[in-house]
């Protein structure tokens, strides 16, 4: 099943085109890379996608939560994620005033069932669900390692624990599809390793379909199924890692001519 | 910890005793004054407390009241309703004022009328001429003349002195006082038989009078009636000029000390006053000089009224014999003196009934702007 | 005098009025664009520079001469509270939540005008402006004074030097550079500091001109003076389509024509109201104004 | 959870016990009434305080016409008891809902925008209010303003008593209100408005419909405020919802710390104190406000208590049950 489809989005920033005629599907538990040197329009395909910009032209489908079929490309971020789609940010954007276990309960919010009303006067519904909250988000941060830090402000976290973080924001939605915008940036090889064992035990326990940008390469070219590469705003290339890494409009895209990829 | 928890301690017993710190008996008599001491109109304030000042202070220096000295207590109001309020609890429950001058804007002095009628604190206010400030009941005094005799002073001097029968009116919507002048103007110059052909408005703090001028230009007016602050009128009075209009330009008491702040074109204006400190009378010559001396300046208008709001006051008491409320008002009813501004008597309204002085600007002798005597409005 | 002359008289107002508006709006765009902050303060410079115009002229008296003079004074007194204000108070903030920038302009504001009534030389009361004698030319039955004509004059003088520095110099290029995107313009070697000073400097400088300009027509001065004009130019700025200089000046004249035929054609009460009228209309229906364009946050 | 009800009753009986004692020491006159009258009109201040952090602190967008928001509940008050012989209660819960109304008009065209146009457009909106209430002179005495308002009672020996109880009995409502909403996942979702709108948005949170919700409640709350200030002072004039009345309130917010309710109350008390205290300043007093404003930006943002809060629940357990013994020593050192 076609879980997202982008049908020749294009978007323009005061009359440059960011990104043209962009085509892409992602199906149904696949996890797929999109690569691309810096400035060739990944993370403005991934605000297209999520609703933060609004492409100029072109289509964009999302298969919902309950397998029903949204022509998402004038929603609203808000409402994208409701739909069960949820990202992280490459420069992360955690409320860092907020806990640990804060940032994930907002996640929870937009399935609360009490109302305002029941918060303002403490009614037992609201005892009951706030309760059922905090046990699943504790629960998700157990799984992150994160949950003995649960009452510290999400600033102080350390880096790479801000990314895991985020990552575990993003499951609180209880998306389908997750988005993932260079996870790894910033950390050292061996947190790259962890994180690669992470997104795989992610994808498996809840079932998820991945769109991963990145651009650490062990990273990529170690779990992605397929990759897109995108330079000046348009696809490259397409293929499992080992085609898209030979092709030689990637390696010159990339870093100029006869560079291995796989180095 | 510890040390938190004894400061805790340590604020909590401060509050308590500011809070339970009661008072004594005084060996004076305690009169209360609520002024704009500072804010917009902290000018007016200031020369009003020091008025007042000076004359509790030839009281004293004269004896005192019942045999014991007047001590004057300031309240600072800012001009703000809800500062008038705050000062008059703490004047009324702190100090125990036995009467109290003020406040100075008729807001202010709105704000706290009810509440001193109910108290029965006998208030006069020395400035506040809004019609209604007195409608509180027999509590409440004051020493200046009310926007409906001042406006109608000038209708009669518009009509009767000037001949004019096309009036215009540029006032100041969002100020009472303009307001009041205004509605009262109009209709006592209609009464007249005269004909206004012309009302715009402005909003305070406005510095472009050009678009309601070109309106009242086109209107034709042989008189402009401004009734605002002199402040102001240095502003209109230029873009009135600017606009080619050579008409005479006339207002209320707000235009006191114009001379000193306006430019040549309002030369042939006329105003209201409560008085001309260049009079020839002696209790204004006297007032004047001392004025002067002790505090190196001319006395406006309403530093006069302040002086004898607080005389009125000391009489009252005097002739009172005794500090009870009631037996003071009723002195104050029986007021019956010649002063700074006038002879003082109070009507059933207790508002006074004194005559109106117009004043004329003119250039003087050394190329400065002056004023000269125009005529008295009876009421 | 017939309608369509009291409109005609009611336009010219307008458009002196419209001139010291767009003056001082060129200070908001300006400074918007570059820091992405609305500079409460702003208001407030016009009234400094009128004060440092005041001294001037109460000093020297009122001739062309000192006229010029009074405007280069004023001018460059604002220029250096700019960059002090700026150095000071916005600096440490720019990494800080927008709020927190916000609210100290809100202070630095109140700070500039309560500070200048305890000053003893400028102090609470209005003083009386020296300025020229009015000079009247009748065209028709519509009156233009000499004043409202220099209003004219200088204002759209200014706005063409400043056209010119923006886009004919190397700092105006820099400007632009460093509005578009900081980040970029620091690593290309341009001095980011710098030129936010800079643009402070100049945006304070022309809110002088507008102060003293604002001053001889309307000839007085006072710690107050500078509030509203000031959110009148914000509303003109952002209708304009703040950051766009060239919006900026349209912005201004629509608003000093738009609040001139208020007062002459419907109410004077209405005058303040349709400024902030205007404002709302334009936010619900073009957010971006007349001829600004549409940005949206960086992600 | 059977434990939060009960600390949640705790807390408000105490509430009630302490409001209570206060307005018996007010009308026996130990309190005297000038007293009163600041501690009652700190709880005015602290309650129009409280709905402008809500906005500005907990959601992170600036308002600066509180003061109007405050006026339209006030005026409200005064035509719906003066006009349709309202009960007081009745009154002023419908001035703080014809309040919200406005809030709403306001917040619609421009919540959707950056923060910076609310502030410029409800500092526009304080300054119309003022222009609509001068020019409304049927209903409200335009500039000469509205006197007689009636008072919470016609009886002028209770009153000083009564208005105090009214008032802070609604504040205390208030704060617990407030921080029950604050503390819910509703409380989370404004916050996150603030922390960051984009994150908020792909965390499914819908950024202006939470904007329009807190921005609508907290006219609400101003306008009980207002509604509580026309009894307290019975008479109302345009010029006393002025842009520096906005000013004061934010600089309590400020000071206490933006996002704190229990900084809002401190500073709503210290700062109504220190108005009447500070009054020998005059004019340089003026000055001291702005200053407070920028140093704290600069210097402590986060204000006195930053976005943390004092619970009363807490401090009460600290003192008096998890460490007996050490309260009775600070108890004999209390005494001495």
């Amino acid at each position: 099943m076609t879980v997202l489809r982008a049908k020749d989005i294009s978007i323009l920033f005061g009359g440059l085109k960011a990104v043209s005629n962009f085509n892409m599907t992602l199906e149904e538990g696949e996890l797929l890379g999109l690569i691309g040197p810096n400035g060739a329009g990944k993370t403005t395909v991934f605000n297209m996608l999520t609703g933060v910009y609004h492409p100029t032209s072109g289509e964009i489908e999302f298969t919902d939560k309950n397998g029903k079929v949204q022509n998402i490309t004038h929603m609203k971020p808000f409402q994208i994620t409701q739909m069960g789609m949820a990202r992280t940010f490459q420069n992360i954007r955690l409320f860092k005033d907020l806990t640990v276990l804060d940032n994930i309960r907002i996640a929870y919010h937009f399935n609360v069932k009490y109302k305002s009303a029941d918060a303002v006067f403490r009614t037992p519904a609201f005892f009951k669900e706030e309760a059922e909250i905090t046990r699943k988000a504790v629960a998700l941060l157990e799984i992150f390692n994160l949950e003995h830090k649960q009452a510290e402000l999400a600033k102080n976290l350390p880096y790479g624990e801000q990314r895991k973080l985020e990552i575990a924001r993003a499951l609180a939605t209880g998306p389908k599809l997750l988005l993932l915008d260079e996870p790894a940036a910033g950390m050292n090889p061996q947190e790259t390793q962890d994180l690669m064992k992470l997104i795989r035990f992610i994808r498996e326990k809840f079932n998820l379909t991945i769109l991963l940008i990145e651009h650490d390469m062990n990273l990529v070219m170690g779990i992605c199924e397929r990759i897109i590469v995108l330079d000046y705003g348009q696809t490259i290339a397409e293929g499992t890692p080992d085609q898209v890494s030979k092709d030689p409009l990637v390696m010159k895209a990339y870093l100029g001519e006869g560079v291995d990829l796989h180095a | 910890m510890l040390k938190n928890r004894l400061l805790l301690a340590g604020i909590i017993l401060v509050l308590v005793f500011s809070l339970i710190s009661g008072c004594n008996e005084s060996k004076t008599i305690k009169i209360g004054t609520i002024q704009p001491i500072s804010g917009q109109v902290s000018a007016y304030g200031i020369q009003t407390r020091d008025a007042i000042a000076m004359a509790i202070e030839e009281i004293n220096a004269n004896g005192g009241v019942l045999g014991k000295k007047l001590e004057l207590i300031v309240e600072d109001d800012e001009a703000s309703p809800e500062k008038t309020t705050n000062a008059f609890k703490k004047l009324t429950a702190k100090d125990k004022v036995v009467a109290i001058i003020g406040a100075l804007t008729s807001k202010c002095t709105l704000a706290i009328t009810k509440e001193a009628q109910a108290k029965k604190v006998v208030l006069i206010t020395s400035s506040s001429t809004n019609d209604t400030v007195t409608d509180a009941g027999e509590f409440i005094f004051r020493a200046c003349y009310n926007d409906s005799f001042q406006g109608q002073v000038n209708a009669k001097f518009a009509y009767e002195t000037l001949k004019a029968r096309r009036a215009a009116i540029l006032y100041d919507i969002t100020n009472d006082y303009s307001k009041g002048l205004m509605s009262n103007f109009k209709a006592k110059f209609e009464e007249l038989g005269g004909q206004i052909v012309a009302i715009e408005s402005y909003s305070t703090g406005d510095k472009d009078f050009n678009a309601q001028l070109t309106k009242i230009k086109a209107s034709q007016p042989e008189v402009l009636f401004i009734p605002d602050y002199y402040s102001t009128i240095s502003l209109i009075a230029k873009q009135v000029r600017g606009q080619g209009m050579t008409i005479p330009m006339m207002g209320g008491d707000g235009w006191d000390e114009i001379t000193n702040n306006a430019g040549d074109e309002v030369i042939g204006c006329y105003y209201s006053n409560h008085y001309s400190p260049d009079s020839d009378d002696e209790d204004v010559k006297a007032f004047v000089t001392k004025f002067r001396e002790k505090y190196n300046i001319t006395p406006n208008a309403l530093a006069a009224l302040g002086y004898d709001a607080a005389y009125i006051l000391a009489d009252a008491i005097e002739k009172a014999g005794s500090l009870d409320p009631v037996k003071i008002q009723q002195a104050m009813m029986e007021t019956d003196k010649k002063m700074v501004t006038g002879y003082i008597r109070f009507n059933e309204k207790r508002n006074p009934v004194k005559s109106a002085v117009m004043l004329k600007v003119v250039k003087g002798a050394d190329g400065k702007l002056t004023t000269e005597y125009a005529g008295t409005v009876n009421p | 005098m017939g309608f369509l002359h009291e409109f005609l008289q009611q336009m010219v107002n307008g458009l002196s009025l419209g001139s010291i508006y767009a003056l001082l709006a060129l200070g908001y765009t300006m400074v918007y664009g570059i820091v992405k902050l609305i500079n409460f303060a702003h208001g407030d410079i016009l009234m400094l520079g009128a004060f440092g115009g005041f001294f001037v002229l109460a000093a020297y008296g009122v001739t062309p001469l000192t006229f010029v003079l009074a405007l280069l004074v004023g001018m460059i007194v604002c220029a250096v509270v700019g960059i002090v204000i700026e150095k000071t108070c916005y600096k440490p903030l720019r990494n800080a939540p927008r709020i927190n920038a916000l609210i100290t302009a809100i202070g630095v504001s109140i700070f500039i005008e309560n500070g200048a009534r305890v000053v003893k030389v400028i102090g609470p009361n209005p003083k009386e402006f020296p300025t020229f004698k009015t000079v009247n030319f009748p065209i028709g039955d519509v009156n233009i004074s000499q004043i409202q004509i220099i209003v004219f004059v200088v204002s759209i003088a200014l706005m063409f030097l400043l056209t010119y520095i923006v886009n004919h110099t190397k700092l105006g290029k820099a400007m632009r550079a460093v509005s578009f995107d900081r980040p970029a313009a620091y690593l290309m070697g341009i001095n980011v500091d710098w030129i936010i000073s800079f643009t402070f400097a100049l945006g304070s400088a022309l809110a002088a001109a507008a102060g003293i300009l604002f001053a001889s027509a309307y000839p007085q001065v006072e710690p107050y003076m500078g509030i509203i004009p000031g959110l009148k130019a914000f509303v003109a700025a952002v209708l304009g389509g703040i950051g766009s200089i060239p919006g900026a000046m349209l912005g201004g004249f629509i608003m000093g024509i738009a609040e001139t035929l208020t007062k002459g054609f419907i109410s004077s009460q209405l005058a303040d109201a349709i400024a902030f009228g205007i404002l709302i209309l334009i936010l619900v229906v073009k957010p971006s104004g007349i001829l600004g364009k549409n940005v949206s946050e960086k992600v | 959870m059977k434990k939060n009800i009960a600390n949640g009753l705790t807390l408000a009986a105490i509430a009630v016990v302490f409001t209570g004692i206060l307005a018996a020491l007010v009308y026996i006159g130990v309190i005297d009434e000038y007293t009163a009258q600041i501690l009652t009109l700190a709880g005015i201040n602290i309650i129009v305080a409280l709905s402008l952090n809500l906005i500005s602190g907990f959601t992170g967008q600036l308002a600066l016409g509180h003061a109007g928001f405050m006026a339209v509940g006030a005026y409200t008050t005064a035509v719906c008891i003066m006009k349709f012989n309202f009960p007081m209660l009745l009154a002023i819960l419908t001035s703080g809902l014809v309040t919200a109304v406005f809030g709403l008009i306001i917040g619609f065209p421009t919540l959707r925008l950056r923060g910076d146009y609310l502030a410029i457009v409800t500092l526009g909106f304080g300054e119309i209010i003022r222009v609509i209430m001068i020019n409304l002179e049927q209903i409200t005495g335009g500039a000469a303003g509205l006197k007689g308002i009636p008072s919470f009672t016609e009886d002028i020996l209770l009153a000083p008593a009564l208005s105090m109880l009214w008032v802070f009995s609604v504040m205390i409502i208030t704060i617990i209100l407030m921080s029950n909403l604050i503390k819910s996942s509703y409380g989370r979702a404004v916050l996150s408005v603030r922390e960051d709108e984009i994150a908020a948005n792909s965390m499914g949170i819908n950024v202006f419909y939470y904007k329009m919700y807190a921005f609508t409640i907290s006219a609400f709350i101003a306008g009980v405020g207002g509604g509580l200030y026309a009894p307290f002072f019975g008479y109302l004039n345009p010029t006393m919802f002025n842009f520096l009345k906005s000013v004061d309130f934010l600089v309590i917010v400020v000071l206490g710390g933006m996002g704190s309710i229990t900084g809002t109350v401190i500073a709503g008390f210290v700062l109504t104190y220190l108005q009447e205290f500070l009054r020998f300043l005059r004019d340089y007093r003026l000055v001291i406000y702005p200053l407070l404003l920028i140093f704290i930006m600069l210097f402590r943002p986060s204000g006195l208590m930053g976005n943390r809060e004092i619970s009363i629940l807490a401090l009460w357990q600290r003192l008096f049950k998890s460490d007996r013994t050490q309260s009775k020593v600070d108890k004999a050192g209390e005494r001495q």
